[in-house]
Order: C-alpha cells, then structure tokens, then sequence
C-alpha cells in the first residue's frame, strides 16, 4: 500500500500540470477532468483508510521514501511521506471535500472563461496540502505549506482584474511569509539542535522517545513558539490574522475550501504533529492557548459586525479555528479535540460557505447580507443545507458543533487553575458569541424581508434561484456530515481512540462536571440565539447599516488590525524604503559619483598650471630641480 | 592531458572571431546566418560543458580534466584548467544561459532602420553575438583557470565585451537621454569593476612577490593552497590580511556585495534584458566563484578573522537590496536590486563556513542564474512590447498576454524562493548554514524572504493585474520563439527545486575541500538525532 | 700647462690612437651614415626624385641598421660578449641593443607615417605629406602660398630623423656622461627642427618647437651642469669609473680626497642630471612641455617622438642609475619615489578633463613614464628586464595611436579635437575598434601589451620593496582608465556629428604602420614569453 | 688661487643664467641665457680639470663649445622663423597652446 502514498499527492499534481500547461483544448473538459483528479485522490485515501483500519494500532503508520532530496554534507532532507492516524483524518477531509468542492465549481465557474485554470490552481492546492499533511519531515512540511500559500496566493487572485483581488492576494501571501519565516527558524534550530527535521527522530514514534526529549526547555520553546508563529500566519490567527478577511475575494469555493475548510486549520495541524515538543514546553503552550483564546473571540467579534455574508463568515472561521488552536495549546488532552473540532468544522464551515456561494450565485454575485433577506423561499436546498451548517456551528445539540466544541471548552476548563476558568469563561464567551453571529446572518440571509437592491449599471434586480445540482450536491453532501460527525466521532470515543497513537492521551482535571459545561455552553448558545433574534428577527433590517457603537465600527474595520498593521509596518516601511532609494542614489552611489567629480574637479584645477608661457614651464622645471637636489641632499642628512 | 577544457573555451572564443568577421549587411538573410552560426557555437559549447561535467567524477580528485600549457614562463604563468563540481556547475550555467540569452535577444540587435529606409550601423548583429561569444569564453575561462593569472586576466579582460554589450545596445525603452544613460552606466560598470580588478592586480603582484621569495614563484593555485596548507608557504598575518581584501574588493565590486552594488542598477537597467542577464546571471558569479576558490583558499586566516564582517556586510545586502527592489519604479532596476539582495545571500553562504551554507551558495549561483534569467528575459518581453520601463506604464497584462504574465509570476515566485523550486533549495541552505554558526544573523537574514515576496508580488500585482492599461491593450501574448526561452528555463527552476541531486553530487565534495582548506568543520547538532526516518513500511 | 704636461706623462708625447670597434658600433655608423646620404641627396638630387629617394634611404638605412642589431645581439654582444666600445665611451649590452632594436623599430614605423602622402589633398596633382611645404616661408605668407602652388615638400625630415634615429641609438648605449649629453643634444636638435615643420596650424607647430627648443636646452643645461658637479666629483665622466668612486673601490687620489669629502657635489649633480633626463621622459613637474609639443608638432613626428624619445631617455636613464649609481640607491631611489608617484598621479588626473586627442595622448605618456619610473625604482634585474619590455609594448601602442588620429580629418587637417570623435566607431567601426584597442591597452586592460608591461613592472617593483608605489600606480591607473573609457564611449556610444571629420583612407604606408602597432599589441598581450624573454637576457648591463 | 673660487662663480653664473631665462621675455636673451648656463657649466668642468688633474674636463668643454653652436644654429632658425610670422621674439606671445 505504501506505494499508494505518493499517488495521493501525485493525482492531483498531475492534474494541475494538465490542466495548466494543457492549453485551450481543455478549456471545455478541464473542469472535469480536475475534479476526477481530486476524486482519485480521494479514492486513493479511502483505500489506504481502509487498509489502516485493517491493521492495529502500532502498524498503522506507513512510511514511504521517495528520492533523497537535498543531501549535503550533515543535512539530509528526504522526499519521504509519513501516512498515520493523523494523516489520514487529514487527507480524507482534504480530498473528500476538496472533490465536493470540485465538483460544486463546475456549476460555480461554468461561466468562467478562465475555468480550466481555476481547477488547474485547485489540483495545485490539493497537491501541496496533501503533501504538507503527508511529508514526513518539516522541510517537505515546509514545502506542501508554501505550495498552499501559492495555491491560496493564485486564487484568491483569481480574479485578477479586480485590483481588490489582486491586492488581497499579495497581502495573504505576505502576512502567510511573516509565518513562514517563524517555519523556516524553527526547522533550522531543529536542525542546528538535532541534526534533523524529521519527525521520527524528533518526536519520537510510538513509545519511542525523540531528540525532543533530551532537548532543553528553552531550545523547545522557541522551537514551539516559532511553530506557533507559522501556524498564526497559516491559520489567520492573531497577530497574523488581518489576510483572511480579503482573502474572500476569492471565487467562493475556494473560501470554503481552503480558507475554511482545509488550508487555514494547517496551524492546527502543526501544533498538533508537534505535540511531543508543545509538551516539553509549558511556556509555549500557553502561548498557543493565548493565541487561540484571543483569536476566537477577535474573531467572534468581527464576525458579529460584518455585513459581507463571506467576511462574516471569515471571522467566524477566524474563531473557530482559535478553538481548534486553543485545544491544540492545551496538550494531549485537547489534541484530539482539536483535530475532531477541525473535521466537523470543516464540514459545516465549507457547506456554509458553498451555501454562500450558492445565495452569491442566485444573488447575481450580491455579498452584503444587508441587501438579502427572505431567500428561504426562492433557494430551498440552500436554506436547508446553510441552516444545518448554521445549527452545527453554533453547537445545536447533537449536531457536529455540539459534539467537538463542548470538549473544547470541558478541555479548556480542565487546564485547572486562574488560567482553566479564564480560558473556559472565553470559550463559554465565544460559543455565544458564535451562536449570535451565525443566527444574524441566518436571519439576515433567510428571513425577513426581501431587500435586493437593483444593479447600480442595469438597474435590473436579481431573479434569485436554486443553484444546479452540482452545486447543490455538495452541500447537502457537507450538511449530512455537519449533521452526523460530531455524533460518529463522539461515538464510543472511536476518534479519540484512532488518534490516541498519535496524540497521545492524558485525563483532565476538569472543575466542573462535563454536563454542568454541556449545560452552560448550551445556554450561551441560547442566550445569543435569543440576542440576535431580538435585534434582527423582530424588526425590519435596515438596507444602510446603522452606524453602531464605537466596538461595531471597529469590529467592522476587522478591529483597526489594518490600521494598525498600517500605521505599525506598511507607512514607516515605505518611508523606510522611499529614504532608502534616496539614500542609495545620493548618498552611496552619489559618494561615487562625487569622487569622480572630485578627480574631474582636481583635474580643471590642476590644468590651470599649464599656462602656455614657456617661461612658467621653465620655472616648474626650476623649481623641481631645486626641490629634486634639496630633497637628495635632505635624504642623506636625515 | 586532455584538450576538452581548452576546447570547451576556445569554441565560443573562435566563434566570437567567426560571427564578428562575418559580412555585415541589413539584410534579414544575413542577420539570419549571423545569429544562427552564433546560436550553433553556444550549442556545441554547451555539448562541450556537458562532456566537462559528464565527465567529471564526484568522488576523485579535487580538479580533474587537468591540463597545463606553458603561458609566460617568466612569471611561472601557465595557462592551466582544471574543473572541480563547483566551476563544473558554474560552466553548465553559463552554457546552459548563452544560447537561451541569444534567442532572447534574436531581435535587440538588429541594425537601426532610418526613417529614410537605410540602416544604420549594419554591423549591429555581428558585433552583439560575437561580444556575447566573447563573454562566454572569458567566463568559461575564468571559471575554469587553475591559474592565479590566467584567472586574473580572463576576469578582467571580459569587462571589455560586457561593457561594449551595455554601452552599444540599449533596450530602447529609455527615455530621450537614454544613449547619455546608457553610456553612463557602461562607463559606470567598467570603471568600478576596472578600479576592483586593479587593487586586485596589487595583490595578485603581491602574493607572487611573497611566494617567490619562499621559492614558491608560481601563479598555479593548487600548488600555493597546498603549500599554505602544508606550511611551506607562510604569509604574514597583515600581509595575509591586506592581501585577502585585495581579491576580495575586486570580487565583492563584481558580485556585487553592498555598499559597492550602485553600478549593477544602472547596468542592467540601461542594457538590453540579454545583457542584463548575462551581467548578472553569469559574469557576476564570477566574482562569488571567486570568494569561493581564491579568497578561501589562498587565505584562510583572513578569510576567517574577516568572515564575520563580511556576513554583516552580505546581511545588509540582502536587506538592502530587498527594500530598494521594493521602492523602485523602473522593472529592470527592480530585478538589479532584487539580484543584490540574492547576491548577499550567496556571500553569505559562502562565509558562513559550514557545507551547508557553501553548497547552498553554490547551488544559489546556479539557482539565481536560471531565475534571474526567467524573470529578467519575460520582463524584456514585456518591456520591448510597450516601450517602457517604467511599472506604472503597465497594468492588466495577464488580461492580453496570459502565458506572459504567467511566465512572470513563475519568475517572480522563483524569485522569492518558493519551495518547490530551485532557488528554494539554495537559500534554505544558505540560511541553515549560516544559522548554525551565526543564530542571529541567520535570523535577521530570513527577513530577506519576507522583503522578496513583497518586491516579486508587487511588482506582479502592478503591471499584471487589475484593469488593462492604456497601451497595454492588443499587447501580443509571448511568441513560439519567446516561448523556446522561457521552457528551459521554467524547466530547469522546477527540476532543480525537486531534485537538485544531480548538482549536489558535484558540488558536496569540492565543499569539502574547500572547508578544510580554511579549517572549518561543521557545528555538531546539540543532541543528534538519526537524520531520517528513512524507513520502509516495517 | 703643466698639468697637461703631467697627464701626458713622460716626455715622448704620442697621442694613442683610438681604437674603435667599427663593426659593433654599425647600427649607429649606418644611420648616421644614411643621414649623411640624404643630405647629399637634398643637396643634389632634383626636387621631384628626393621623396623616392629619401624613403627608399631612409628605411634602408633602418633596416640596415636593425639587421646590424639582430646580429650583433646573435653573436651574443647583448649577454656573454657585451661590452664597452670606443674607449669605453659607448657600452654594447643587452639593454643598449634592446632598446637600439626598439628604437629602430619605431623609426621604421614613424618613416613610414612621414611618408604618408595620401591623407593631405593632393596639389597639382602630387600628394603631400603632414610638413610644411617650405619650413622657411611665414605662414600664410606669399611665399607659402607659392611652395605650396609649386607642391614643394620637405623632404629634409628624413635626414633629420635618421639623425635623431643616430642620437637615439646612442643615447642608451652612452658609457659616459659626454657621450650622453652628446648624444642627448643630437637626438633633440633634429627634432626641434622637425617639431616646427607641420603643413597645416603652423603656428602651433613653430610655437611648439619654440617651447621645446627652449625648454630642451634649459634641461640640456642642467644636464650638463651636472655633468660636471659629477665630474667634479669623481674626476671622470665614465659611469664604471664614477660608480668606483662612489663606492670607494677607486683608488684614492689627493685631488679625489678632496672632491669626495664633499658628497653636495655629488647629490647636487646627481640631481641636475636627472633634471635632464626626467625632462626627456616628461616626468612630473619636468612635463610641461610634453603636452603642447605633442599637440603642436606634426603628428607622425608626436608619435615618433613619443615612442622613441622616450624609449632612449629611459634607457639612459638606466645606465645612468643602473650603472653610475647603484651605490647611492638609498639616496635617489626616495626622491624617486616621490617623482613616480607624482608623475603617474599629475599624468592620469590632468588627463581626465583634456579636450584633444593629441594632449590627451601626451598626458597619457606622462603617466606612463610614472609607470615606467616605478621598474627603474626596483632596482633588480627583473624591473629592468621589465621596463625594456615596457617600452617596446608602449612604442607601438604610441606609435599606432598616433598613426590613427592621422586619419581622423576635416577639412582643417587631422581634427583632433575630441568631440569631433563622436560617434566614430558608427562611421568606421575599424579604425575605432582600433583605436580602441590602443586605448584599452594603455589603460593596462589584460590581453593587451599593455597590461602584460604593467604587471611586469609593478611585479619588480613590488619585489624591489616599491609596494606602496605598486598601490599608487594601480589607483592611477584606475584614474587613467577613466579617460581612455571616455574616449571610447565618444567613440561608440555617442551620436556622429553632422558635417564631423570623415577617416581617410590611407595608403599602405600608414595602414601597415597602425597594422604593426595592432599585431605587437595583440602579441605582447597573448603570447609574451618570447619578447619577456629577449627582455629578461637583455637585462644585463656592461661596466 | 684656490680653485674653488671658480666654482663658485661657475655657480653663480649658472644661477644667472637659469634666472635669466626665468625673467627674460626675448627668446633670443632667453637663449644666451641658456648659453651662459652652458659656459657656467664649461667654467666648472675647466676648473674641475685642474683639480682633478687630467684633460677630461676640458676635452668636454670643447664638446659643450660644439654643441653649443649646434644648439645656436638650430636656435636661431627656430626664433628667426617664429619671428618672421609674429614680428615679436618675445616667447610669452607663444601661447596658443595652454591648459
């Protein structure tokens, strides 16, 4: 089966130089024949799923070296895949609703005359996530996790026309390279510590212990809180959270692909394959807590003032994603959690936003809620898919959310101590946040009355209507899973216990009982629900948005983190780099310049002894033979 | 002995003799024979490094192909080529360049049609590809001299072709100055690397003045670093010192290190992309091929009591050039500055002093050719279709020209060192390298990645996308000749980036000697670890 | 009277006949011999055969004497067998029949330039050359404008040179401090006369040979002063024989007591001796005269000049310090230091903003001699063997360049002004490839034959202990490139100028005269080993 | 008489001769300047000779004498000629050429 690994990464792949160096003549099948790619991919992980499930615990991991890649003297970097429990979970998601996905954008982009390059991008996308979750060692990591930077770079872009896209893409690449930087320092003190950056030694395998364990505990924690930089910049986190609000202005499968569902929760992944060195390092760890505490209520909140359906939901999985962190920074307790939250929420997080995309479609490519209104009759699958996705996310009982979100905050509160209720009172916190949220743009999005606003250039007013089933398919596809996930998984711990080689397993100390959290985080839920019925269920929704409290003004400008960024980095780096230029032409280049000049000036000077009279001639003469005898004289006295 | 190293240079060289006597004219058919017999000698001189590199073999001796022939006895001068893996793959490069830097430059040199119908200069053709010719054969020689002199020589004297190359053939997309620009930055170019060469000319004179006066008259390199080594040559610490910073301003002006760089901005952004790209795609790595043979070598102790400098030097560089890539408002400029900054990371490697660091300098030679080249030959395109340097005269190109704009982007992601391709590979090593002997300086120097994604993708985002510009719209997509330029180049970036074995085996064991030569080993890892899991399914 | 009577010793007064080595000395006999027949020839031979005639003699008589050289240095006269000739008056030495070669060599190259008659436009039918018609009549007179109606020329510079030619020869060869200041006023009194006899901008010309005429015996002067402080000195004027003296080899005489105790004598004359020299090198601040003279004479006589002259002037320059003192190295070599670095410096700086080809030429050739200076500074046998090569690559350089800016006219003659050299390399890409390459190998560019001239001096002189001159002369050098680049940027890189000087196309004479300057440049730049080696045997004097 | 006297009036007169041809305009002075520098220079090889007590020095006084009047021929045909096209034998009218 090992053999099958590489196919993982190597379908896709081939897709995408098919698709991308094919030419017009696949302008017509190219969507297709991407979507088969993914859905070979993802057959090919079935397989090898299947084949796991086959073996017990201890054999489950496979390894697979390819070719030896960089080998220098002391530095040896493999193309060499690892396929574990971990992996797996990964690469299912990946694959399985990366082909919904595909398959969602033949509908989506059918009128797109750039379609075949888009799919060209998705293939090149799923290619490197699968290698990033596939690598073996961090360097390879590395590369996959670039790769999705590049694919994320290309389709956010996609529509590059829009100087918006254009501008949003090079910033999500940017903000993504400040965390790479964090990747690439990581993996060199690896290096320069272990020798190596292969997971195996590191971390140990499966009893086994790794470098990491005779490591010191400062050498880890930079280790971990570079890891932790690099899952911020992936993962839009904060501080490296302002590029996934304009990332939406991708086409919208690729939001709900990978900026909700597979690339951003790569920071998940990391911290959690690098639980063996999180573990040995406290101080990162609450580091990464902080992060994903902060995160999802930053998030939380953005989410609340948005009126862009995909910008609402950015922020929510914005938030989301800092449960997923703030379970991962809790340690083996919450790795599991972590990685249980990021499936379902990749269910419902990319059926929401398939059901986005769909109301965009109907909606004549209308994002700003605040124009919809009542669309439940026009676009029923839709309605029905987004409300399961909409009940998942906010943690309806027995839905996905419920399940994999009530462990995190049980989680969080068994981190015991000050730093237990703090954490578990901002999950408690977000979950209602979430649920106020997400109720708003359902109710915004649903009910109500209708707002459609007419084209300010054709004055017509969209005819909305159910999307095709290519499109719908998928998403009643996600709703099922958002549906049942959460149950499965919980079912008999089974996800719990398909990890545990993994991850590792450790029992809490929670201070409350597990149902007093189910309870609480019940009523949270409620309480927003309820809130956000009061203020945009009952009365009609204003079609200009009123202009809030100074919290929702900021809340809409992402909380000022442009304007920080801006005012921090952006306008003192181009003063920086404006003075620089000046610098370098008048100062260095103008150094070298004025020396000629000086030579020139010297020279004009110097002429100027060279009077013509042949009696002045004969005076220098005169004067150097002087000056020759004197000096020879000179020479023998001295 | 063997005559393949002296045939692998005096092809290109005869053949720049051949094109410049061939019959001027304006007509197509004799531009036409021109170029292709031009075309066809960088082939064979391709054929011949790859027989070079073929035929070298990684694990024998430090130089191989050797040969000898007496040059000016007087001065124990022999002109002797040798090649190791790392000239090897150096000489790959600049063969590999020359014939797909010609193709690029199919039409920048033809002669000049007057309004009235004549032509003017019709020598135009032969000149630009036997120049062309020219430079190849002096950097050939250079990379392959194993002779102090014969290196000096070949690295000086091909400032001539280069600076005639930039002087005489401008890209037309100046401004009304442009001739006065042009000439200045020639003049620039040659004076700066002319003034380097000099004070390397003192140290030259002066390391054989020391070494023959311990019986030791010889210009032959392996002869005076074996004799370093072995003690029977003993220079004096200043004397050593003096002379180390003689070599190496000479070759820190080519390279170009900072603060000496301010004549590659004006260079390559007056000549024709060609040009530009034979400047600092090949004849610039002389300079950093250099450090790395002579500098090392011939002086170890300096090169470590100065090596530490020299990394700040290379840091600034690297930082530097990236923030000036970012301000500039002309294409070519952009990728000059760009090149500065990749430039620092070389140097740095290379003084860094560990294998990881040198191969990575070596293989960023290489890497940063192949890219640069990408990158600067699709920019020439660009710019030869509208007339102008200047970002702000482009925008929505990708809308008109797809395959352009997309073979930009490639160039520019190689630019910024995107994994997957190969200048990723290099500067991954250069940075681990120099990390594990200078943490901090390996830090500040990752900055460099995240300044190169903002020049690239700017530089992207403003002539590529967003609404078609005036004077962009109806711009021809790339041609099926254009388009024979950009494969290879596209091809070697991402089969290098994948699987850079080939160019590693060369290089790992010329690192190895040139390690020990300046007594350096590699720090030991804190904890060791099995570098790989490298298992098979158990 | 008495004296005499002493010096004579005893009382049978006969006066030895000399005796005097005929066939070593025939280089020199039979150019000054073929001088003597063209002045005959002048005297009888009707006007329109004299040109023939006088080429014909005039390279003959080169030829001759340079065959004469080849063979005496076969016989080994340069290594084993060297020697001192007539009474120890002329030495013949490796460095003496080097330097003779080279000298005849550029005199053949420079006859041929004289005898250039196809540039000038033709008058009644005849070509003319580059000298005045008549050199007595009053420019722009009515008796100019008849000799030059009557398509007189002057044919009278062929026996001139060969005269200089004579003086030349023997200048590096002189054993003694007479034979030198003779020889010394033999090559420069022709070449006053020759400086003054340019066809077009007479007036320069005359000035030109005014201020050399002047300056040069001014210098001959201090010479000659020196000449005698020295003798003065050491009681003789023979180079051995003052170099014994100094180093108290010599045995001692009352009179000898007394002139040595006092060392003034010696430095100062020393020093004026130089002063004449360096004058003939054109080295700082003894240079002034070198760039309006360039500019003023008739230009194949500049390049003559500047090739030869020099080439001589060193070689005495040599001997002088080589042979008479090497036991005051520690005295002259500092000054010398100081002259060097000035002249290389003052050279390559004033050169940079000069507006004529023909000054900036001669500006080159000041920095040049400062290059020079620093192998006569190494006092080793490797900086003499260095600077004879030196010389032979500069000649021909010289010669070459000077050969080229004949071709460069207007309707006013040659235009030597640069600007009218732009764009030059677009009208006749040759000529200013050429040029160029002449450039470039000034500028010390390696692959030329002057780059292999200037490591070998800068490498004897860094052995010699000069380093800090080697760092000097290699920043200068940089200067100096900076103003042959601009030459050549006017050339190829600017736009012509409309109604700008056209080439002419020369005859054979001119052709072959730049040819020979391109193939020595290209030799001595690739293969050198060859003339280094004639050199390095050569460099080894005779007492 | 000590014959160093004549040595220092060989110097002297030496000293006026290079004056001389500093101060004086006339080419032709300017000429007998330098004359009388070379005549200074006869004056000391003479005295010279008689210190030292052989003939060489005033054998080289016969030369400077010939040369001299060679110099004088070359001389003068130069100054005569530049005089017949100025009308001026002052040599600070020679200066077209400068800089």
């Amino acid at each position: 089966m090992n053999s099958l690994i590489p196919l993982l990464v190597a379908a896709p792949l081939a897709g995408a130089a098919l698709l991308l160096l094919g030419g017009r003549r696949l302008d017509r099948s190219g969507p297709w024949l991407g979507t088969l790619a993914a859905a070979l991919s993802f057959a090919f992980g079935l397989a090898l799923f299947l084949d796991m499930l086959g073996r017990s615990g201890e054999e489950r991991a496979l390894h697979q070296r390819l070719f030896s890649w960089i080998p220098v003297n002391g530095f040896q970097a493999d193309v060499s895949f690892q396929l574990d429990q971990l992996s797996i979970v990964f690469v299912l998601l990946i694959t399985g609703v990366g082909t919904l996905i595909h398959l969602y954008s033949v509908g989506y982009m059918a009128h797109d005359e750039r379609r075949r390059r888009f799919f060209g991008y998705l293939n090149l996308f799923l290619a490197a996530m699968l290698l990033l979750v596939l690598a073996d060692n961090y360097l390879l990591l590395y590369v996959g996790w670039e790769g999705v930077g590049l694919a994320s770079y290309l389709l956010i872009g996609f529509w590059q026309h829009k100087p918006s896209a254009a501008t949003a893409a090079k910033k999500a690449f940017i903000v993504n390279r400040v965390g790479d930087m964090g990747l690439s320092i990581a993996i060199m003190l690896m290096f320069t510590e272990f020798g190596s950056f292969a997971f195996g030694p590191i971390l140990g395998s499966e009893g086994t212990a790794g470098g990491a364990q005779q490591a010191g505990e400062g050498k880890l924690t930079a280790i971990g809180l570079l890891l932790l930089l690099a899952a911020c910049g992936k993962s839009a986190q904060v501080p490296l959270q302002s590029w996934l609000g304009d990332a939406m202005e991708g086409p919208t499968p690729v939001s709900a692909l990978i900026h909700a569902a597979t690339m951003v929760t790569a920071g998940v992944y990391l911290i959690t394959r690098s639980g063996a060195i999180f573990n040995l390092a406290p101080d990162a760890q609450t580091a990464v807590v902080a992060v994903g505490a902060v995160t999802l209520l930053f998030g939380a909140i953005v989410g609340c003032a948005k009126d862009d359906i995909k910008k609402a939901l950015a922020g929510s999985t914005m938030s989301q994603i800092g449960y997923m962190v703030l379970a991962a920074g809790l340690g083996p307790i919450g790795y599991a959690f972590a990685i249980m939250h990021l499936v379902t929420h990749g269910f419902f997080k990319a059926g929401l936003f398939l059901g986005a995309g769909s109301v965009m479609h109907g909606m004549d490519d209308e994002v700003n809620m605040r124009h919809y209104g009542a669309l439940r009759k026009y676009m029923p699958v839709t309605f029905v898919t987004f409300g399961l996705g909409y009940l998942a996310i906010i943690g309806f009982p027995g839905l996905s959310g419920f399940f994999s979100k009530d462990k995190i905050i049980e989680a969080a509160f068994a981190r015991g101590g000050t730093e237990g209720w703090i954490l578990g009172l901002c999950a408690l916190t977000g979950a209602a946040v979430t649920a106020f949220y997400m109720t708003r743009v359902m109710l915004l999005t649903f009910f109500g009355e209708k707002r459609w606003q007419p084209d300010p250039e054709t004055g017509e007013e969209p005819h909305p209507h159910e999307s095709p089933s290519t499109m719908t398919v998928p998403m009643i596809v996600l709703a099922i899973g958002s549906v049942f996930a959460g149950g499965l998984f919980t079912l008999n711990s089974s996800f719990l216990k398909w990890l545990e080689p993994v991850t590792g397993h450790a029992e809490g100390n929670s201070p409350l009982q597990p149902l007093t959290v189910t309870l609480l985080t019940t009523v949270c839920m409620l309480a927003g629900v309820g809130l956000a019925y009061l203020m945009y269920g009952r009365s009609p929704v204003p079609v200009t948005p009123p202009v809030g409290s100074p919290l929702t003004r900021a809340a809409r400008r992402d909380l000022l983190q442009d304007d920080f960024n801006h005012a921090v980095l952006v306008r003192p780096g181009s003063g920086l780099t404006a003075s620089l230029v000046y610098l370098d032409s008048k100062g260095l280049d103008g150094f070298v310049n004025g020396l000629a000049a000086t030579i020139g000036g010297i020279s004009g000077r110097l002429r100027r002894i060279q009077t013509g009279f042949a009696r002045s001639y004969a005076l220098s003469m005169f004067g150097g033979a002087l000056l020759l005898a004197a000096t020879t004289l000179l020479m023998r006295s001295v | 002995m063997s005559y393949l190293l002296t045939a692998t240079c005096a092809v290109p060289a005869a053949g720049a003799v051949l094109t410049a006597a061939l019959p001027a004219g304006s007509s197509q058919g004799r531009r036409r024979t021109t170029k292709g017999i031009a075309l066809a000698v960088s082939a064979a001189t391709l054929a011949l490094t790859a027989a070079v590199a073929a035929g070298f073999e990684p694990g024998g001796a430090r130089y191989q192909l050797t040969e000898s022939h007496s040059w000016i006895r007087s001065f124990g001068i022999n002109f002797s080529l040798g090649v190791d893996g790392i000239s090897a793959v150096l000489a790959l490069l600049t063969a590999v360049l020359v014939p797909i830097v010609m193709l690029a430059s199919w039409h920048d040199a033809d002669p000049i049609r007057n309004p009235d119908g004549t032509f003017e200069n019709v020598r135009r053709t032969q000149g630009f590809f036997a120049l062309v010719l020219a430079v190849e054969a002096m950097v050939l020689v250079s990379f392959l001299a194993t002779d102090i002199f014969v290196f000096y020589v070949f690295f000086e004297a091909m400032l001539i072709p280069m600076y005639f190359l930039i002087g005489g053939f401008g890209d037309r997309a100046g401004g009304p100055d442009s001739g006065a620009q042009r000439s200045y930055a020639a003049v620039k170019f040659l004076l700066y690397n002319l003034l380097g060469g000099l004070v390397m000319l003192a140290a030259v004179i002066g390391l054989y003045v020391i070494a023959q006066n311990q019986g030791q008259a010889t210009f032959d390199l392996p002869t005076l670093t074996g004799a370093i080594a072995d003690g029977k040559l003993v220079i004096d610490p200043t004397a050593e010192k003096v002379l180390f910073l003689g070599f190496f301003f000479a070759f820190a002006v080519k390279a170009p290190l900072w603060p000496l760089h301010t004549w590659l901005p004006n260079a390559m952004g007056e000549a024709t992309a060609g040009t530009a790209v034979l400047i600092t795609a090949v004849v610039d790595k002389v300079g950093t091929f250099a450090m790395l043979r002579f500098c090392l070598g011939l002086f170890p102790g300096a090169s470590r009591t100065f090596g530490p400098y020299i990394l700040v030097l290379s840091l600034i560089g690297i930082v530097y050039g990236a923030l000036l890539a970012i301000g500039q408002k002309d294409i070519k400029r952009l990728v000059a500055y760009a090149s500065i900054s990749h430039f620092g990371f070389i140097i740095m490697g290379i003084f860094a002093f560990t294998s990881q660091g040198q191969t990575g300098a070596t293989l960023y030679m290489v890497n940063h050719g192949i890219s640069t080249a990408a990158w600067m030959l699709v920019a020439g395109f660009l710019i030869s279709r509208r007339g102008s340097r200047l970002i702000s005269d482009f925008g929505g190109v990708q809308k008109v020209a797809p395959v352009l704009a997309g073979t930009f982007l490639i160039g520019g992601l190689a630019t910024l060192s995107l994994p997957g391709m190969a200048p990723f590979v290099s500067e991954f090593l250069v940075l681990v390298g120099t990390f594990s002997k200078y943490p901090v300086i390996g830090i500040a120097a990752t900055f460099g990645i995240v300044l190169a994604a903002l020049y690239a993708l700017l530089l992207y985002q403003r002539t590529m996308t967003g609404p078609v510009k005036a004077g962009i719209e109806g711009m021809a997509d790339l041609k099926v000749r254009e388009l024979l330029v950009v494969a290879p180049l596209v091809a070697l970036t991402l089969f290098l980036g994948v699987y850079p074995k080939p160019l590693t085996d060369l290089v790992n064991p010329a690192v190895d000697a040139t390690l020990s030569q300046v007594h350096q080993t590699d720090p030991a890892p804190a904890h060791p670890v099995a570098a790989t899991t490298g298992g098979e399914h158990k | 009277m008495s004296h005499w009577l002493a010096a004579a010793g005893g009382n049978s007064p006969s006066i030895p006949a000399p005796h005097i080595e005929y066939g070593q000395l025939s280089p020199m006999l039979l150019v000054f011999g073929a001088a003597l027949v063209g002045i005959l020839v002048e005297a009888f031979l009707p006007r329109r055969l004299r040109y023939g005639t006088q080429v014909t003699i005039s390279l003959l008589g080169l030829a001759g004497s340079f065959a004469a050289v080849v063979v005496l240095a076969a016989q080994g006269h340069a290594t084993t067998k060297s020697g001192l000739l007539a009474m120890g008056a002329v030495a013949i030495d490796g460095p003496a029949l080097f330097l003779q070669g080279v000298i005849l060599l550029s005199a053949v190259v420079a006859v041929l330039t004289y005898a250039e008659r196809r540039l000038e436009p033709q008058l009644n039918g005849h070509g003319v050359d580059a000298f005045a018609a008549q050199g007595a009549s009053v420019p722009g007179g009515e008796q100019e404008r008849q000799a030059t109606k009557a398509g007189l020329t002057t044919t009278e510079v062929f026996p001139l040179t060969l005269f200089a030619v004579g003086g030349m020869l023997l200048f590096p060869a002189a054993n003694d401090l007479l034979t030198m200041f003779v020889a010394l006023e033999v090559l420069s009194l022709p070449l006053y006369l020759l400086c003054a006899l340019a066809r077009r901008r007479r007036l320069l010309s005359q000035e030109a040979a005014v201020k050399y005429f002047l300056l040069g015996a001014f210098a001959s002067a201090f010479f000659l002063f020196g000449t005698a402080l020295l003798y003065g000195y050491a009681g003789s004027v023979r180079l051995s024989d003052i170099a014994d003296v100094v180093s108290g080899v010599a045995p001692m005489t009352p009179a000898l007591a007394v002139t040595t105790q006092n060392d003034a004598l010696l430095l100062i004359g020393l020093a004026m001796i130089s002063v004449g020299l360096l004058f003939k090198v054109g080295a700082v601040p003894f240079h002034s005269w070198t760039p309006d003279v360039y500019q003023g004479a008739p230009t194949p006589v500049t390049g003559f000049m500047a090739a030869a002259t020099k080439t001589a002037a060193f070689g005495a320059f040599l001997r002088l310090f080589y042979v008479a003192f090497p036991g005051l190295k520690w005295d002259w070599r500092p000054v010398m230091w100081g002259v060097a670095i000035l002249t290389m410096v003052v050279g390559a700086i004033l050169a940079v903003t000069q507006q004529d080809v023909k000054r900036l030429l001669a500006y080159s050739s000041i920095a040049h001699a400062g290059f020079i200076l620093t192998g006569v500074i190494a006092t080793n046998r490797q900086g003499l063997g260095a600077v004879l090569f030196y010389l032979l690559a500069y000649s021909f350089v010289t010669l070459g360049a000077f050969a080229v800016v004949t071709l460069v006219r207007d309707s006013k003659g040659e235009a030597t002004h640069l600007s009218s050299w732009a764009g030059l390399g677009r009208r006749s890409p040759l000529v200013a490839a050429v040029f160029a390459l002449f450039l470039l190998s000034f500028a010390g560019i390696p692959l030329t034959s002057g780059f292999t001239g200037k490591f070998a001096v800068f490498q004897a002189a860094a052995a010699g202990g000069a380093t800090p001159l080697v760092i000097v002369g290699v920043l200068s050098s940089a200067i100096a490139a900076f103003f042959y680049i601009r030459v050549i940027v006017l050339m190829f890189f600017s736009d012509p100028k409309t109604g700008g000087p056209a080439v002419a196309v020369p005859s054979p004479l001119t052709a072959t005269a730049i040819g020979l300057g391109v193939l020595v440049t290209l030799v001595l730049g690739l293969a050198p080993q060859y003339f280094l080696d004639l050199a390095s045997k050569a460099s080894f004097f005779a007492r | 008489m000590n014959p160093v006297n004549y040595l220092y009036l060989a110097a002297l007169l030496f000293t006026i001769g290079a004056s001389g041809v500093l101060i004086r305009r006339n080419a032709i002075v300017l000429f007998m300047c330098v004359e009388l520098m070379l005549n200074a220079s006869n004056l000391a090889l003479v005295t010279f000779s008689r210190m030292h007590g052989n003939l060489d020095g005033q054998i080289i006084a016969f030369f400077t004498m010939v040369v001299a009047a060679a110099e004088v021929v070359v001389g003068l045909a130069i100054i005569v000629s530049i005089f017949r096209t100025r009308h001026s034998a002052s040599v600070d009218d020679s200066n077209l050429m400068k800089l």
